[in-house]
């Protein structure tokens, strides 16, 4: 058994953290709550440092990696709070490359932008394919969608969808006849209209799709292929959490030590300590959880649901409760604008009610063991 | 068990009811339609009304009559306050001077000091602030730093740095704890000043929170000269001082508000738009648990109230309350949220700005932690924890600090 | 406003902590885990200290007091972990008093026992009365009655009614047309199958009732008042936890005092301060709201669902967390079979699930207030 | 990323997978159909099973050849409890001796000891039990009272209790600290022996728990007398020599055990029965909460055993895993007696025995309190609680502890 980081996943993980050691990723996330054009466009550098052909094959000039080397890249931008193209750009790219759509070589060259509107599969409580609703509990089915040999035509509102904003090319999943179909629609075609915009955490570009009859070509992907995008998306958010949560433990121990009240310094203290400990172990949660998901899509696709949505579930619950607590040991101080803190607790804020959110990834956990589906017969 | 007041007690309401019925209409809107919004502008339409509410003797009626008071009970302030939300018109402006500060004055200032300084608190002519927290004094009060050398005039220097003061940018005067002696013990040696704000070398800087919006101030002491006569309380008695206050910040904190509003049925509106939610196991099950918890507090209240009638001055149990209601008003907040979803943290959001107000007053007077020892302490009996800090020079105390956290 | 107890109730307390000292309550309840009877008969003491006539209106042989008293009653029975029969005998009494059965003077007198067949009003999400089921989550209706003139026939199953395995006459709430109406039923009538046992904790006797056309007495109730016996338990349940909490509270708080680990007591540690901070905190509020359920059944009854159903939440959701905190607090020996601590847990786990449950009361406060019901304009 | 053994490890594996499909029919039947219940017979049946691991090399692998063992690394006898769980036979029946005391005399004992006393431990001819908690010594193990003088011809006189002594009942020795010098500070003065358990003055008790049964035991000690030969790694060293079977009982249940058998599946089966729960949101939402932490337990568990590989020995940071799983088999517990009422609470229902069981095992082996101390202090490097019990001799301090207990 051998779950330790390859040396090539030991040098992509520095690489990464190099190219965005070279952007004041944190600074720029505050100063964007008051000036949006304070953020450095992170898409050439993820061009340059070969994030969007990640998992996209050799052949289509991609660099034909696994989901856990793309979940890599994901936890070290959460670690800076890097608002990275990468939970929108990684399954449309992947799907594109699935599905035979040519293009996706000018994607994973960074000169196309492309960009998957999430999908979520069915459930025993939820009985089609929905996407996320603009306001409220209720979830709209995906897309109607209607196939004409190469084409498909949409129509449909997404919501909240990563990366959309900016995208060129969208990845869309809609339903014909009740079944699940794929297609990639140019932004700029008919009937396509994107609203572009962020929420409380503004490295996060989210853009809400709206397709009235708009036409594009279909991807020959099939049901399982489209659903593996929505789990990709969960472990790619997992991965990103344990990113955050790792820094936000590690500046609240460094503060712990330092801090002193009362003649002790704060970390002394079990309220303190305990908490720290509760960080600690759901980090560490969520990073075991993480590396099942990685050998999921690596070796045993039947585990992906379960696997991917265990993952996101812990860690969002660990991202959630990291949130408050680095704000929390912080007193007072961690409180202000000046601080760190809030533009983690920001990003946990948004993290937990995107994609999804992280009760849907709970919730699949559930049905996949009610389904008696879940883990594959242990070593 | 009766919710009702005493005979005297509903005379006592009925002359405030009588009062605010004559006088609400000239209160300033604050909330709603036509509410004013500039910060200024609120804060000096608040004090035109707190003037206002002094003259009709609703402002600092604990007070003794000599000082501008009517030198009624505690119970007769929580009518005050009651009777102020029921006409939906706003409490004084300088909650702080009023209800601690002035207090400690009385309790601890000199004669020519009551004179000079109360009746403009009252009327709202001279606002005040609390000066006692610092960056490295905040559940650990006797921790400051702020220096006070007495000069050979007998005159007092002041340097170092406070934060976490309310209204420093309306005050005229700062209720300021310094360390005069840092050879003492931390808890001695310290003194309580007068620090007139606009002195030379006194500079306010807002403290932006979560949200944004600065709601309290950082102020730097750069060789402020004070006259020997701002001493409030003595030299080295600062300490004493500093608790007056903070037990009259108990009664006025734990008597005048109301859960800061944070009740079920405001939720309830939100999570009840949404069909699905509403009928939805999970939501019902969140929201019912935090809307019995915030409906507690309101009782608590009451029994608190009941309790005061009776004699009892309240405890440190008190701030239970506060960790209950903010607490629920955090889970509030995430559940209407993930309801709603990202569009609740929209900048405007009034969500989002709850969502964001919320951490900061956490911690604010004393972190929850300080707060459940204080509580398991005081209330429950139970031993305290190891203080290394007991007898040591606060000089030394420093060095020990800064050792550890080298180490 | 005056929410201290009156001098009269001061000695209502009192009195009932005296009957019940003169028996060693917590230790029969850990002999009767073993040897059922270990456990003192309480009907005698209640009929003798007047509680099973305290709801009783004076006309009729009872005291006339009011749910308040009735709960402090149920508080001091918490305190010492007594059976004493007053969750199924007090609603009976009450709705017998109500509904003009003259045979409620000689249930006053201790001379008939009666049981009242807890039922639950509906809601916007559970459209009909129901009642609790033998197992698991699907809520039966509430029996289905048939009535002619003065007598009602019901036919249906009530699971784990308190009181109710030795009660002589039972309070039945059924379906007339989808209609609540309530009867007396003999224990002994035609078509009465009567169950008794305990689960978890041996002093709570419970019955399960099967009514097969078996016939009683119309009781001149409306459903207001039928849904005021539901609360009326609710409440109780509050009460008696408040006093289980009471009594975990004093007892932990004492060890905390005593114990040394690591040359400190343990109570000095945050860990542990801070969680019988916590019990203390949940005790309070329970009672709070206790306070308020007493205050609703005598001066507002608009507000008896949502106060009852509050006070039952809170203190439920106390006692959970008070029973597995005494045993932690105490350590290892805690979860000994010697110790009193594991009767209180044993208390909490059952109670968590009796009469609808701690959830149903949640959900109704939830309930109540997305209704627009809830609190009446505060003082 | 790869769940594949190495070459060598395949080999290992496949050895021990032989000798299993050969003798596991052998092995007693402690489960589902046919099983054995009666514990005297569970525990003879098991031992007979023990010597025949023993025989075939996989009981006490770890030990070196010439005590009996195979002289393997720690990723073996992963490998052997994997196949020994894959087979579906019982493990040996004295873990605590062959997995923690053993390896102790192994590192700490005189040559005669190890050839006297190895032998019969690995094949279950005796068994043994580790004797170091008492009454007042739970998590804080130095607190040990027991009382060891030595008498003139060299023999010691113990005097003494001890507590959560797991097979006590069927031991003929158990390896035991007792205090030998009251007067050095409380981690000094300790002494290890090894006492027969059928000594005079030696009586043992069966310590029942909330379920009612006896999971553990008291041991008495009434002026038992032991030879001077029975020091374990010399006398007043017995901290030092304790730490050594505590670093192998993190090894051994960190290792060893997997999850205690909470897993999510098996309570998927029993909400997944009622019809209205597995569609319940809240029932959904709880479960796959506590699912997803179980679940990540075992890749925890993966990732360890991936580490010990590469040549890291498991660190304090293990625990969590014991915090997370009796955690969620806490929640678990209530959510199945939730959905099923109150027949999950009956005597036999085995919903009712985890209930029960659950918060015994939360304090088992230190409480969850000191275990987050320790991985706050030995992991993240947090500064240690203030320690009043430093440099104080033992007697002492038991008179300071009185004294503050009595206050």
């Amino acid at each position: 058994m051998n779950l330790e980081l390859s040396d090539e996943q030991e040098f992509l993980r520095e690489a990464t953290a190099g190219a965005l050691s070279r952007v004041k990723t944190v600074e720029e996330a505050r100063e964007a709550l008051e000036d949006e054009a304070a953020l450095t466009d992170l898409w050439p550098v993820a061009a340059e440092a070969g994030w969007l052909g990640l998992l996209v094959s050799e052949e289509n000039g991609g660099a034909g990696l696994s989901a856990y080397d793309a979940m890599l890249v994901a936890e070290e931008a959460g670690k800076v709070l890097a608002g990275a193209p990468l939970l929108g750009t990684l399954p449309a790219s992947m799907l594109m490359d699935l599905g035979g759509d040519d293009r996706v070589a000018a994607v994973a060259a960074g000169e196309t932008k492309a960009a998957w509107l999430p999908a979520a599969p069915p459930s025993s409580v939820e009985d089609q394919w929905t996407v996320d609703p603009i306001e409220g509990m209720d979830r709209p089915e995906a897309p109607q969608a209607e196939v004409k040999g190469d084409e498909v035509t949409f129509t449909g509102t997404v919501a909240w969808a990563p990366d959309a904003g900016e995208a060129d090319l969208l990845v869309v999943v809609g339903l014909d006849g009740g079944s699940p179909v794929a297609g990639v629609v140019e932004a700029s075609a008919d009937g396509v209209t994107v609203e572009s915009g962020w929420r409380y955490d503004a490295t996060r570009k989210l853009g809400t799709i709206t397709l009235a009859e708009a036409t594009g070509r279909k991807l020959d992907v099939d049901e399982d292929e489209i659903s593996r995008a929505w789990y990709l998306t969960q472990a790619l958010i997992a991965a990103e959490s344990v990113g955050t949560v790792a820094t936000a433990l590690e500046t609240s121990v460094e503060y712990a030590k330092e801090r002193y009240t009362f003649g002790r310094a704060i970390g002394s203290y079990q309220a303190i300590k305990h908490s720290l400990v509760e960080i600690m172990r759901r980090l560490d949660n969520a990073r075991s959880l993480c590396v099942y998901a990685g050998y999921a899509f690596a070796d045993s696709p039947a585990e992906i649901p379960y696997a991917a949505a265990a993952a996101r579930s812990v860690a969002g619950g660990a991202l959630d409760y990291a949130g408050r607590q680095q704000i929390q040991v912080h007193g007072g101080i961690g409180a202000t604008w000046e601080h760190d803190a809030p533009l983690y607790f920001r990003r946990s804020q948004l993290n937990r009610r995107l994609v999804g959110g992280t009760s849907m990834a709970t919730d699949r956990v559930a049905e996949e063991l009610f389904q008696g589906r879940g883990p594959v017969a242990a070593v | 068990m009766d919710l009702n007041d005493t005979p005297e007690q509903a005379e006592y309401r009925a002359k405030i009811r009588a009062w605010l019925d004559e006088h609400k209409d000239e209160a300033p809107i604050l909330q709603g339609e036509g509410a004013i919004t500039d910060p200024d502008e609120v804060a000096r339409e608040q004090r035109k009304w707190q003037a206002k509410l002094a003259e009709g003797g609703l402002a600092g009626a604990t007070w003794p009559t000599e000082y501008g008071g009517q030198g009624v009970g505690p119970i007769e302030s929580v009518i005050i306050n009651q009777e102020l939300q029921r006409a939906g018109v706003p409490n004084v402006f300088d909650v702080i001077g009023v209800g601690m500060l002035g207090p400690t004055i009385i309790a601890h200032g000199t004669e020519e000091q009551k004179d000079r300084y109360l009746g403009p608190m009252l009327n709202g002519d001279e606002v005040w602030c609390q000066m006692f927290s610092e960056p490295a004094a905040g559940s650990d009060l006797a921790a400051v730093q702020t220096r006070a050398v007495q000069q050979d005039d007998g005159s007092w220097k002041l340097n170092g740095q406070k934060v976490w003061t309310t209204n420093a940018q309306y005050a005229t005067y700062g209720l300021m704890l310094a360390r005069t002696n840092p050879e003492a013990h931390k808890h001695k040696g310290m003194t309580m000043f007068i620090l007139p704000m606009d002195a030379e070398g006194v500079t306010i800087r807002g403290l932006r929170q979560i949200s944004g919006e600065a709601e309290f101030n950082e102020v730097f002491l750069d060789d402020v000269v004070v006259d020997a006569d701002s001493v409030v309380g003595g030299v080295d008695n600062g300490w004493g001082t500093g608790l007056t206050t903070l037990m009259f910040e108990r009664l006025t904190i734990g008597l005048g508000s109301s859960s800061f509003g944070y009740r079920g049925r405001r939720f309830a509106e939100a999570l009840g738009e949404d069909e699905v939610a509403s009928r939805n196991s999970e939501v019902r099950h969140d929201f019912g648990e935090l809307a019995a918890e915030l409906e507690a507090v309101r009782w608590s209240g009451y029994r608190a109230i009941s309790a005061l009638q009776g004699g009892q001055i309240p405890g440190p149990e008190f701030g239970l309350a506060k960790i209950t209601t903010v607490n629920c008003a955090i889970k509030a907040g995430d559940l209407v949220a993930d309801v709603i979803g990202p569009e609740a943290l929209a900048e405007e959001s009034e969500w989002a700005y709850m969502i964001s107000f919320l951490p900061g007053l956490k911690s604010a007077g004393g972190t929850e932690e300080i707060l459940r020892n204080t509580i398991g302490e005081r209330v429950l009996g139970l031993p305290p924890e190891p203080r290394l800090d007991k007898g040591v020079p606060f000089s030394e105390l420093r060095a020990i600090e800064k050792e550890g956290a080298a180490a």
